[in-house]
């Protein structure tokens, strides 16, 4: 851990702040991306079976 | 009797419109409202509706007894036909809406946003409301506007099937519905003086 | 009932995102005024708490008209009021789903932009609390306020005009707790009296309305 | 053989193929990147004998404030390539790229502020390039109230391409306004590339790892969420067709 | 020839909902539009009046040659009858409303408020705003509906007069108008598959 | 065209006193800021300008959605693409007339409302002058916005969203040339970047604005 000094609040809340969310977006995405693909099979499912 | 209008005369925008009407409906009864355009059968509905007091006469009924189907259907736009029709259900407290959906070949639809309904899908939705609401009395204005003909024929199964269950309904239309109904012309009672109750302090 | 208060959300969400909307139209407000006051922190931070009230009262009575209108138009509120529900508790709820998707949110979000006010860490407690406390007052107001205008077309800006004066002391006495808490002092008599004036409203005005509303569907 | 023209991506299967194939590679490469610029940046640079450590935030609030307001260009210019060309994957790709817009928009205002607060003595001020930034920042949320609000998605799609082609005047002036007056309290541009003596190479390194970082995460991002907004088109239509019965 | 529709798609909300019409109207013509709710007359007469594009096919008319008559009137409720005339006949340049008053019935009403005609009374002069278009196809959506038997018989009259001084229509109704017309009935024109154009690229 | 002005402006004076009604609003949210404020003239008379032209958009904006909403519903819009007008003429004659309905009492009652809030007497000109400069761009982007959200249910509150933005820029330049001017500094700056923008929207909105409203009917 580097030596940040008195604004070693500033900074670790920048990084904290920043990579949360990034973490959120990232999450987001990959979570949708998952949820409309298992819809889409579904329809694609009923489509080749009707 | 589940409505006895007794010498009934009304108003719209502070004018007199009818006066002096009076008729009874018993279970069973379909009395049909005609009149030319502005004579008054909106006027008399949303009267016995109680959205508006009666200038004079009395209009006896169980509270409760009236269902009211308006020029307007009161449809959400966003919500779909199922959604739409639970909530009318639930604030009449009236059960399931299958039964009202089947009656206007609307379950096909029932996923459907409102307002992606063509006219006359949105009107069969309209009507099948009255279904949901569980009244015995029916009062509606010119329900069957933007019906094709088969829709008007569903509507007169509704209207046959209410009836036969014991209820009544007073329906405002221009065109034959092709029901066994009594008719009541509005024109013959059409307002002819002020009446002086309404403004009579001025006159 | 709790039918219609269901019914209300739904709608609001559906319609372009409810609850984000009435809650962007604050936190702007609050932004543009910085935009015009010119950006001396000092004095930002002294005008906050009044600006954070005016602006959260505004998010609130932009939404008012839609309490009924929407209702009125399109047929529904005649259905309504020839319904086996009693019309006080119509008002009510309609009231409830209104303070949800607008005074709630404020509420919650409100600290973030004190931030951006420079608002005095003392007073972001007091923000919140009192805005829980008044926004409720806000919504039964207006809920009387679009009752007595519903169906007048235009009704929006003579609904404002009808509405402001009963929010006048809700805003006094929610600044007042603000600036005092922000500055230290004690906060707690302002509090009680907004309380207190929400609770009137709320036990009072669903009457009023109902009868409003009666007027106006006749 | 004829050379395969650029707009053949524009075709979904073809997009959706293709992108099988890089989307990983460049997830990966964007994690690299971003984990060795960040952790180069927070571990091993020594401090700025002005600024301390808060030199730190550099790593963040530069790349993010420039992919914030080049995320935007993106979008003026799939907009653009949508309301000329009707190539619906543009427009798919400017509906995805507005939530990590503003994402990063939101981490840029963040840092920024967070620097400010011992750097000007202040979280926020009103200066033109902050001002336009945070106006950029109120757009985003538009584009994605409009996109939501809109049920047709072809209507959408034409409504919020007229709102972005507007909003692109403050998206630039986020980043000229420096140039124009220079009034702010806001660092001028210090990352040309003829005046890299403005910042030490020991800072200047690291940060072009990071931003490098940022663009690739805002590519693989964009491409996952396009190919999510390809499906769910393709969804819409089958349920469409399943409606028509 | 005043319209001629060649191989015509159109969709609604995205679904195609008609396919490969094709008629003509020539000076003279009536045509009507038949088909039950929810087939496609709205979108296609929409189509007609340039609000959407079609999606296949072809519309050849001159440039302002249709005056379209919705589902809703666009009436304003604050003008009086004889004001929001007067601005369609001041948009479309053409001289003055008396004879669209009379044809209508309306010399009565004209300086009434919009919003305190009876629903009949407002289709009335929604009709009325065709007669100062002055354009010579009229694309009508169910014209008669909220009409008395009164007044069906004065827009027969109205379209007869506009027919016989060179004009066409294209009236969407479920009722018989009791004009001579060719019939056009639009389900048999139901769109069967999704029309590649659309969302070919996603399918 | 001078036929739609005309009726735009018999509508809003006729549903409800448009002219009256605007005014009022802007009376109201001037009144409404001492309150939250509290009553320290000097102080009040630094933020006037600011709050005078926050007063004056908020006003503009309150009115925004009926510019085409109300045509909309009642259908009149689609009639009124078919007709034998242009599209752009359309936007233009309904910004106007919001303008003349809206934006020219304000500018006209604004010196009162200054003296309500203890502005420097020599920022009356500049005030009044910037205002008239300012409130056509506010009409004119207003139009854009609701073309944008004409047809969504309650995209009242998108509409602000959308349109706030768009205002801020018309904001700074406008309460920075009352407050210099009040302050006896030269406000002309200001003044010119401002009937830029104005001219600007003027030239190029319309025909965003017809492309939404089409857009819109599809
Ligand atoms: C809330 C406050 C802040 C905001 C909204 C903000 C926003 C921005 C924006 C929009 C850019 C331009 C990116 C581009 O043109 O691509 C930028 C760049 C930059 N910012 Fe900030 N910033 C803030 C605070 C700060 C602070 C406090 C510092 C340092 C003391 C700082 C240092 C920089 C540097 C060094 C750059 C790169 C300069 C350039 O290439 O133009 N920022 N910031
Ligand atoms: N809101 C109103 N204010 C004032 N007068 C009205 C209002 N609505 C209708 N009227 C007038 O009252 C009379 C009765 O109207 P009403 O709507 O009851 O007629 P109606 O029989 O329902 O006609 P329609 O068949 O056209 O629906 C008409 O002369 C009408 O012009
Ligand atoms: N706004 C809309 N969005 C999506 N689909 C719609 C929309 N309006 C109508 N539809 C659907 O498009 C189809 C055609 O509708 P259209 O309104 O053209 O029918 P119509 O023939 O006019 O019916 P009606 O006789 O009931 O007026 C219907 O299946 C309808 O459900
Ligand atoms: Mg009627
Ligand atoms: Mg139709």
């Amino acid at each position: 851990m580097p030596e940040l000094g008195k604004y070693a609040v500033w900074v670790l809340s920048a990084y904290g702040v920043s990579l949360a969310l990034i973490v959120a977006i990232v999450l987001q995405t990959v979570l949708r991306a998952r949820r409309v693909r298992e819809r889409l099979d579904k329809a694609e499912a009923r489509r080749g079976n009707g | 009797m589940l409505l006895r209008v007794h010498d009934l005369s009304c108003a719209r925008g502070g004018v007199p419109v009818l006066e002096r009407l009076s008729f009874e409906l018993s279970p069973g009864d379909v009395l049909v409202l005609r009149g030319p355009n502005g004579s008054g059968k909106t006027t008399l509905l949303r009267t016995i509706a109680g959205l508006q007091p009666p200038i004079a006469g009395r209009i006896e009924a169980e509270d409760g007894a009236v269902a009211y189907g308006a020029h307007a259907d009161g449809l959400k736009a966003t919500l779909s036909v199922a959604e739409n029709l639970r909530f009318w259900a639930g604030v009449y407290g009236t059960g399931g809406i299958d039964a009202a959906l089947a009656a206007f070949d609307l379950v096909q639809l029932q996923d459907r946003q409102a307002q992606n309904l063509s006219a006359g899908q949105k009107r069969r939705l309209g009507l099948a409301r009255l279904l949901v609401t569980g009244r015995p009395v029916w009062a509606l204005d010119e329900p069957t506007v933007s019906l094709d003909v088969a829709s008007v024929g569903l509507f007169a199964d509704a209207v046959r099937a209410h009836v036969a269950g014991g209820g009544a309904a007073l329906i405002a239309t221009h065109i034959d519905l092709g029901l066994e109904s009594r008719v009541l012309d509005v024109s013959a009672h059409r307002a002819v003086a002020p009446v002086d109750a309404l403004d009579e302090a001025f006159l | 009932m709790i039918r219609l208060f269901s019914r209300d959300l739904t709608l609001a969400v559906r319609a372009g995102g409810g609850f984000g909307l009435g809650l962007a139209f604050f936190l702007i407000v609050t932004v543009l005024v910085p935009f015009g006051v010119g950006a001396d922190t000092a004095q930002l931070g002294r005008i906050a708490p009044g600006i954070l009230w005016v602006g959260a009262l505004l998010a609130c009575l932009l939404s008012l008209d839609r309490i009924f209108q929407l209702d009125f138009e399109d047929g529904s509120l005649d259905l309504l009021a020839t319904a086996p529900v009693p019309l006080e508790g119509v008002v009510m709820m309609k009231a409830l789903a209104h303070w949800v998707t607008t005074g709630l949110p404020l509420t919650l979000a409100a600290p973030v932009l004190g931030l951006l006010l420079n608002l005095a860490p003392a007073g972001y407690g007091w923000l919140v609390l009192s805005l829980a406390l008044g926004t409720p007052a806000l919504s039964m107001i207006g809920a009387f306020g679009a009752a007595l205008t519903v169906g007048l077309k235009r009704g929006g800006l003579l609904l404002s005009l009808l509405v402001l004066p009963l929010y006048v002391p809700t805003l006094i006495f929610g600044a007042e707790a603000v600036s005092r808490g922000a500055s230290g002092q004690a906060a707690t008599t302002p509090l009680i009296l907004m309380a207190a004036i929400t609770l009137g409203t709320l036990a009072l005005l669903p009457f009023a309305a109902a009868a409003a509303l009666r007027i106006n569907l006749r | 053989m004829k050379r395969m023209s650029l707009w053949e991506y524009a075709n979904p299967k073809k997009f959706m193929a293709t992108t099988n194939v890089v989307l990983p590679w460049i997830s990966v490469l964007a994690a690299i990147c971003l984990v060795v610029g960040l952790v180069w940046g927070f571990f091993f640079t020594p401090d700025d004998f002005r600024q301390g450590s808060t030199v730190k935030i550099i790593y963040l609030h530069v790349p993010s404030a420039l992919m914030a307001i080049n995320a935007w260009l993106m979008m003026l210019v799939a907009s653009l390539i949508w309301l000329v060309r009707r190539h619906h994957v543009s427009a798919l790709a400017a509906r995805a790229a507005a939530p990590v817009g503003i994402t990063f928009t939101l981490i840029a205002l963040f840092t920024g502020a967070v620097w400010g607060q011992p750097m000007w003595g202040t979280w926020w001020a009103w200066d033109p390039r902050l001002t336009s930034f945070l106006i950029l920042f109120l757009f985003y949320l538009g584009y994605v109230a409009l996109w939501e609000a809109v049920e047709n998605p072809d209507t959408a799609a034409d409504l919020t391409s007229v709102l972005c082609i507007v909003g692109s005047v403050f998206a630039l002036l986020s980043r000229y306004a420096v140039n124009f007056w220079n009034q702010g309290l806001h660092q001028g541009a210090t990352l040309s590339m003829d005046k890299e003596e403005n910042i030490a190479d020991i800072f200047w390194y690291p940060l072009l790892v990071a931003i490098a970082g940022f663009v690739l995460l805002f590519v693989a991002l964009v491409l996952m969420r396009t190919r999510t907004e390809i499906r769910a088109r393709r969804l819409h239509a089958l349920q469409m067709r399943e409606r028509m019965g």
